[in-house]
């Protein structure tokens, strides 16, 4: 799995209805109001199906509709492109809540947001502003944590000290995963009790598997044993490569477990059920914000799979520890590195 | 019923002005498979400008001049280096669609977010008389890019098939030793063809960008150029008919998607396949009596 | 009429004695290009087919090749009706074609091109090339079956189709106008190969505008005339020129003749000097080279270019109309370097008739757009283009030009070749020239029409205009020119004036030629690249 | 170094496999631009069928039979019924790429796993003797698909160069209406060569899936058909050359991916433009030398 907003694919966008005039903004209206049970719309730009990102995140969408006893409509492949055009001919009629299940919609909703202030448009995995509106907000997902949990797993679990990613193309969230790696890296020693290295591959694409198997056997080859990927639905190849070559695995995004139960140690993955299940409890409680509700570990809104797939007692305690710290402050994920792409 | 028409118009209009650039060059003997590398890079272009200079029309000259540059440098590539046609405009799009995403990432460069919007104009001119009249009056009521498109139909038409110009361009097209006979510089009309090819795609990139969605989004595009392709091919390499062409697509994405909206269970990626489902089914059909400019895609290799 | 008994040919036993045609007829739109043919031709005879240009030739070849479909009418093999739909239709029935333009694929060798017709799907039969060698030997000439085709020349291509042809056991094989792409001294090698055909029981067609090739190679004759027979003739009882001109195109004005009988020179050193070629050497892209050419021409004369073909002729109309600029030497228009006049200038000034009317129309365009083509010149052209103002100079040319075309609309490819070339040559002749390049002009062209653009030259030239004309016809030259410069393995070899050109003197010129023999003697020319104009090196 | 030249195999397989089948119908004068999306649809195959039958060899020899269906089809479109070669080709990709995708749905079922998994079998033939050379041993350390592949280039050359049918079919790429009046059956011989062409594509599909990552993903093909056709421009549509191109092409994937595996910082998107930045650079400079099959693209328009 990955990132949402990565994986559009390059099948054709029609073009949209056009946008109807926008009507007359009344003025100084607050948020609006909770109702008993709202409508509720997810969108997806690509096909649920397309990976546990979208699977999973539709899941916990049900999970909120439950919360709120509404019923989970879901629209998929939503093409950014047709983003815009799509949130006002849902403002338009009138739905209460429209969560937008990809950072890539973010334009589209600070955009639209301000023609429909009745609706909530809610945005997941990252926002990067609210632009003072008062029906957005948005569940921010801190990337470098991401990484920084998957290189420690990675780095505890390994015995050459050499750990490798397989990321896909540079776009923010890749870049943060990644400098969240480096940064672990730098602090191996202490952290984890070992030096680390720590390499990175780009391949371009979320969704060339042969190449990011590639990646992952040149990174092999160069003495890595435990590897991890931020490429979407291309990390199976890097998966296969491990498999093939009897080197570790730390899953991402999703558990991972089921796809190589004999290479993955464990996964590092998004909450999405807490962070829906929050959307429908503030609501419920008329208590939801214009604000960017941040997703982490310390929040877990990033959580890593229990029990492990793989068990190893000392790589749980390591992250134990870790996870403990950053919690007491005592580690602090520097949540603006990116890495060089 | 107003409402799918208009919608089918705004989604006929970038087909129109891809159609167009592509028959120009095209007619000139040269096969501009870059259309849709063109149109995203002047969309990011038109985009980029128009939101840094909050004007659109600042965006929409940028556009065009790096159409113009693309056009030119595709069309050197093509003709004077004799590059394959296929392979260097497949080579080119795919290109473009890295080179803009990533220039995307670089130009936005906030955490994740990946678009850039432009400021809010006037979308749409209302031409008043005219936008009034029933069915036929969402013609009427576009983006003023959507009335330069119109207006390039009768230009192109008049300009290949009633001036010395034109007919000279064609018979490079048809046959580029004949022209050449005739004193014609075959080489230079074929790379400057490229690039009104490239200002037509150009101003179809823009289009999306200003006269429709108003942002710019990785492969926004979307494959609008190769449909540009069948327009061509369907529109018999004429003006006129890439119009008619160019609706019919138009038509049909607007029918698709008002099906889907209403809920009708077809699932989306068969929506999606429509339009390349009407294009094979249309192509096969067309087939046997498209004449493509004889020289079409053939590199230029005079004897002396 | 006319269906002829099996001659004395002894082939092989019952293989088809006699190929004839009834009542063909084949229409193009409102054209009737063939309107009722009977014809028959017979083993072991060598038949001449005449006729003007839009005469309905080619058609009928391309019926019986399968190429083309009958309208109505039947085409009979012994007497038998065959169906000839297609050209492998056509090989079963032992009719071979070689067209105008080579069917031979380029881009294979020799011994590719024959194997295409064995049918085999397996490894290429190894003995076929040798099969091939002894085959040409057998009629006459060699060849080397492993060289590509695209090197040959088009007088071994030729030869090629021929030995397939007779190694495929063709009983009738049938030329379109196969001395046209030739130069003279191949001409008499090709009438003996087709004379050798004859004596191996083949029955051979030939179409040409040579009255005189006809009347001295062929056993029989017939003259087509707009798509009907008009005259059928034994070898014994062949009518005079004069009388086979009549048939074929009405009444000749054959004042034209006369054109050349104004001995005296009308152009001296003090003529404006128009182009000026100075130390020109090296060769255009795909070309061969020139060495140190230098050359003046004068306003209103006209020079003759003599030589073989291949020894720089295409060189110098390339190096003429500024489609090659050359690195070394320098070319001059009244004085100022051809590069430097502008493109547009240059269409206006500079007609160009090139060697091959293949190339020198666009054949998706009409009529009228490829007549007015050098009228609209890139940025002089009037805007609107007066459509109305075009067709209708048009209708001019094709009028005083001849061409013979349902309308000035009509699509050019689908002229017959004479014609297309008189489209060229109406095209580039009603410009205000100051320099004419024709390229073997008469190329294809029948009798009357020969005669008409030999006036129209000298016309043009009187008017003032420098033209520079090539023609492997001595005689043709002689009557033309004012001055006849020789060209020999890319070096002019001598200019000679009227009074002292002569077929010896000029022959004597040429010899240094490549691809010529001393004797240049009706002996066969031995195929592959030694005598080709495509080896530089070629021994002379 | 011996792990790069295992890479480089792993890559140039599927390019070679592809570039084989372009260069059947190429020489018969079809652009088969299709081959990215005869690849996608062959994987999907070979991955369905193999998960469901547990065997490899099933899924290769459905992966096949797809590809000859697919060939024969678009052969038919592109050759009888005249469809333009780009345009059918280039939607058809498309297709490909949106149908693969929702039939990937539908098999495996909403909400399912997104990928469909081969049964690990044996992945690599090791041929003891030649496996152990230094340096080129790891040629023959490899899927058995592979060898196929480094066979089919001296058995492609020699049906093409030195056999009847072979020289029939390249007459049929090189000058159709010559080919015709020697008596050949151009239509036939070019839909034929679409049908092999589909075949080898279909088999460097199936590589991908069952050779190389052991699952069908979206959109797995990720270009290759298109690099494919650089391949037979640089290859020069001839087999051996080819095969060069296509180690060329594989060799610059894996080692732009060790040097970054080493840590050096090369910037990712150079990495990722590399291939089509070579494609346009090899196709620049292959241009003016380059002489592709004189009717390659070409409608086959005969004369009655
Ligand atoms: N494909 C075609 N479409 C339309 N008209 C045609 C076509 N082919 C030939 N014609 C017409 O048929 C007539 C006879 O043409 P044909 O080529 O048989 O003449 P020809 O005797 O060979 O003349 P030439 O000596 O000039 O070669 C001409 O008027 C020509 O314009
Ligand atoms: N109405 C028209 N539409 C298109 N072309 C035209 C029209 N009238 C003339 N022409 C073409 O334009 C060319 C130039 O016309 P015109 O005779 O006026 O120029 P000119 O005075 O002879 O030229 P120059 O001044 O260079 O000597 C002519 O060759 C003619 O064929
Ligand atoms: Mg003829
Ligand atoms: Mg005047």
């Amino acid at each position: 799995g990955g990132d949402g907003e990565t994986a559009a694919p390059p099948a054709p966008a029609p073009a949209p209805e056009p946008p109807p005039p926008p009507p007359p903004a009344p003025a100084g209206e607050g948020p609006p109001q909770a109702k008993p049970s709202p409508r509720i719309v997810q969108l997806h730009p690509d096909a649920v199906t397309a990976g546990g990102w979208y699977r999973d995140g539709t899941a916990a969408f049900e999970k909120m509709a439950a919360i709120l006893g509404s019923e989970a409509v879901v629209l998929e492949r939503i093409t950014y492109d047709e983003g815009p055009a799509t949130l006002r001919r849902l403002g338009q009629e009138g739905w209460d809540i429209i969560v937008s299940h990809s950072s890539g919609y973010e334009s589209a909703v600070l955009e639209v947001a301000p023609e429909f202030p009745d609706t909530w448009f809610l945005i997941y995995s990252d926002l990067s502003t609210t632009n003072d509106l008062p029906n957005v907000a948005g569940w921010a997902v801190n990337w470098n944590e991401v990484g920084y949990m998957a290189a420690a797993i990675a780095c505890a679990a390994s015995s050459t000290g050499e750990i490798g990613m397989v990321n896909s193309a540079p776009i923010p969230a890749m870049t943060r995963w990644g400098g969240g790696s480096t940064q672990l890296a730098e602090d191996s020693e202490a952290v984890v009790g070992k030096p680390c290295n720590f390499n990175v591959v780009w391949t371009g694409n979320f969704f060339d598997a042969a190449a990011a198997k590639q990646a992952a056997l040149s990174m092999i080859n160069n003495d890595a044993d435990v590897l991890f990927d931020a490429a979407d639905a291309a990390g199976a190849g890097a998966v296969e490569a491990a498999v093939q070559e009897g080197t570790k695995y730390i899953g991402g995004v999703v558990d991972q477990c089921d796809q190589a139960p004999e290479t993955i140690v464990t996964s590092v993955i998004m909450n999405f059920d807490i962070a829906y299940a929050q959307m429908g409890n503030l609501y419920k409680d008329g208590e939801l914000e214009p604000i960017v509700y941040p997703e982490n570990v310390a929040n877990e809104g990033i959580l890593v799979t229990r029990p492990f797939c793989n068990p190893d007692p000392d790589v749980e305690a390591t992250l134990d520890d870790i996870i403990a710290k950053i919690g007491a402050g005592e580690i602090v994920v520097d949540a603006t590195r990116e890495i060089e792409p | 019923m107003t409402d799918i028409i208009a919608a089918s118009v705004l989604a006929a209009v970038p087909l129109l002005l891809a159609a167009l650039g592509g028959i120009i060059a095209e007619r000139a003997g040269v096969l501009n498979i870059g259309l849709e590398g063109m149109m995203l890079s002047a969309a990011l272009v038109a985009a980029w400008v128009a939101a840094s200079a909050a004007t659109e029309v600042a965006g929409i000259a940028a556009a065009v001049g790096i159409g113009l540059v693309l056009g030119l440098s595709l069309g050197g590539i093509m003709v004077a280096l004799r590059g394959d046609q296929v392979v260097v405009g497949i080579a080119f799009n795919i290109l473009a669609l890295g080179l803009t995403s990533y220039a995307l990432d670089v130009i936005t460069g906030r955490g994740g977010l990946q678009a850039l919007s432009v400021p809010s104009g006037s979308i749409r001119a209302r031409i008043p008389g005219l936008a009034d009249i029933p069915w036929i009056g969402a013609f009427f009521d576009q983006h003023y890019l959507a009335y330069v498109a119109y207006a390039l139909v009768p230009i192109l038409f008049y300009a290949l098939f009633r001036t010395g110009l034109g007919t000279r361009l064609r018979a490079c097209g048809e046959f580029a030793e004949g022209a050449r006979a005739t004193g014609l510089n075959v080489l230079r009309t074929r790379i400057l063809a490229m690039g009104a090819s490239g200002v037509l795609a150009a101003l179809a990139g823009a289009y999306l960008v200003v006269g429709d969605i108003r942002l710019f989004q990785q492969n926004m595009s979307g494959g609008r150029g190769y449909i540009a392709l069948a327009v061509i091919i369907l529109g018999r390499w004429a003006p006129f008919g890439s119009l008619g062409a160019a609706a019919l697509f138009g038509a049909s994405v607007a029918i698709s998607f008002d099906v889907q909206a209403r809920g009708v269970g077809i699932p989306s990626q068969v929506v999606i396949a429509m339009p390349y489902i009407v294009t094979l089914i249309a192509i096969a059909i067309a087939g046997k009596r498209a004449r493509p400019p004889a020289e079409e895609g053939r590199p230029l290799q005079l004897s002396n | 009429m006319n269906v002829v008994p099996g001659s004395s040919a002894n082939g092989p036993a019952g293989t088809g004695r006699s190929l004839s045609v009834k009542g063909l007829v084949k229409h193009f739109g409102r054209v009737k290009a063939n309107d009722g043919i009977d014809v028959s031709f017979s083993s072991g005879e060598v038949h001449a087919l005449l006729g003007e240009n839009g005469a309905g030739k080619s058609t009928l070849i391309k019926i019986l090749a399968g190429v083309y479909h009958q309208d109505s009418g039947e085409i009979l093999i012994d007497g038998q009706p065959v169906r000839i739909d297609n050209p492998s239709h056509a090989r079963r029935h032992g009719i071979a074609v070689v067209h105008q333009h080579s069917t031979l694929i380029p881009r294979l060798s020799v011994v590719e091109n024959v194997s295409l017709q064995e049918g085999g799907a397996g490894p290429l039969d190894r003995t076929l090339a040798q099969r091939l060698v002894s085959t040409a030997e057998r009629l006459g000439f060699e060849l080397d079956p492993s060289s590509d085709v695209e090197t040959l020349t088009v007088g071994d291509r030729q030869r090629v189709e021929i030995a397939r042809a007779f190694l495929a056991d063709a009983r009738f094989i049938i030329l379109d106008e196969p001395t046209t792409i030739l130069a003279p001294t191949e001409r008499d090698a090709l009438f003996g190969l087709l004379a050798r055909l004859a004596s191996e029981a083949v029955g051979v067609v030939f179409v040409t505008h040579h009255l005189r090739e006809a009347i001295e190679n062929s056993e029989r004759m017939t003259v087509l005339r707009r798509g009907t027979v008009v005259g059928h003739f034994k070898r014994a009882a062949i009518p005079s020129e004069r009388e086979l001109v009549r048939l074929m195109v009405g009444e000749l004005d054959l004042a034209g003749r006369s054109l050349a009988q104004t001995d005296a020179p009308r152009t001296d050193e003090t003529t404006t000097e128009c182009i000026r070629i100075a130390g020109v050497s090296g060769a255009p892209e795909d070309g061969r080279p020139l060495h140190g050419l230098d050359l003046s021409i004068r306003r209103g004369e006209v020079l003759g270019i003599a030589g073989v073909e291949g020894n720089g002729q295409q060189e110098l109309a390339a190096l003429l109309t500024g489609a090659w600029a050359p690195a070394v030497g320098s070319i001059e228009l009244e004085g100022r370097p051809l590069k430097n006049v502008p493109s547009g200038e240059r269409i206006k000034l500079l007609g160009d008739v090139p060697d091959d009317h293949m190339f020198a129309t666009a054949d998706e365009l009409t009529v009228w757009e490829n007549v007015g083509l050098s009228e609209m010149a890139w940025w002089r052209a009037r805007t609107p283009l007066n459509t109305r103002f075009f067709r209708q100079v048009a209708r001019e040319r094709v009028r005083e030009f001849d061409i013979r075309t349902p309308s000035v609309d009509g699509l050019v490819g689908q002229l017959s070749g004479g014609n297309r070339r008189r489209v060229v040559i109406a095209r580039e002749l009603s410009k205000q020239l100051k320099i004419l390049v024709a390229s073997y002009p008469t190329k294809g062209l029948d009798v009357r029409s020969a005669e008409q653009v030999k006036r129209w030259t000298r016309e043009l030239a009187e008017s003032g205009t420098a033209v520079v004309y090539m023609s492997s016809e001595l005689e043709e030259l002689i009557e033309v020119s004012d001055r006849i410069a020789v060209l020999a393995r890319g070096r002019i070899a001598g200019v000679l004036a009227t009074g002292e050109a002569t077929v010896d003197t000029i022959g004597a010129l040429m010899l240094g030629a490549t691809g010529v023999r001393a004797t240049g003697g009706p002996e066969i020319t031995p195929s592959g690249r030694e005598d080709g104009p495509d080896s530089p090196s070629g021994q002379s």
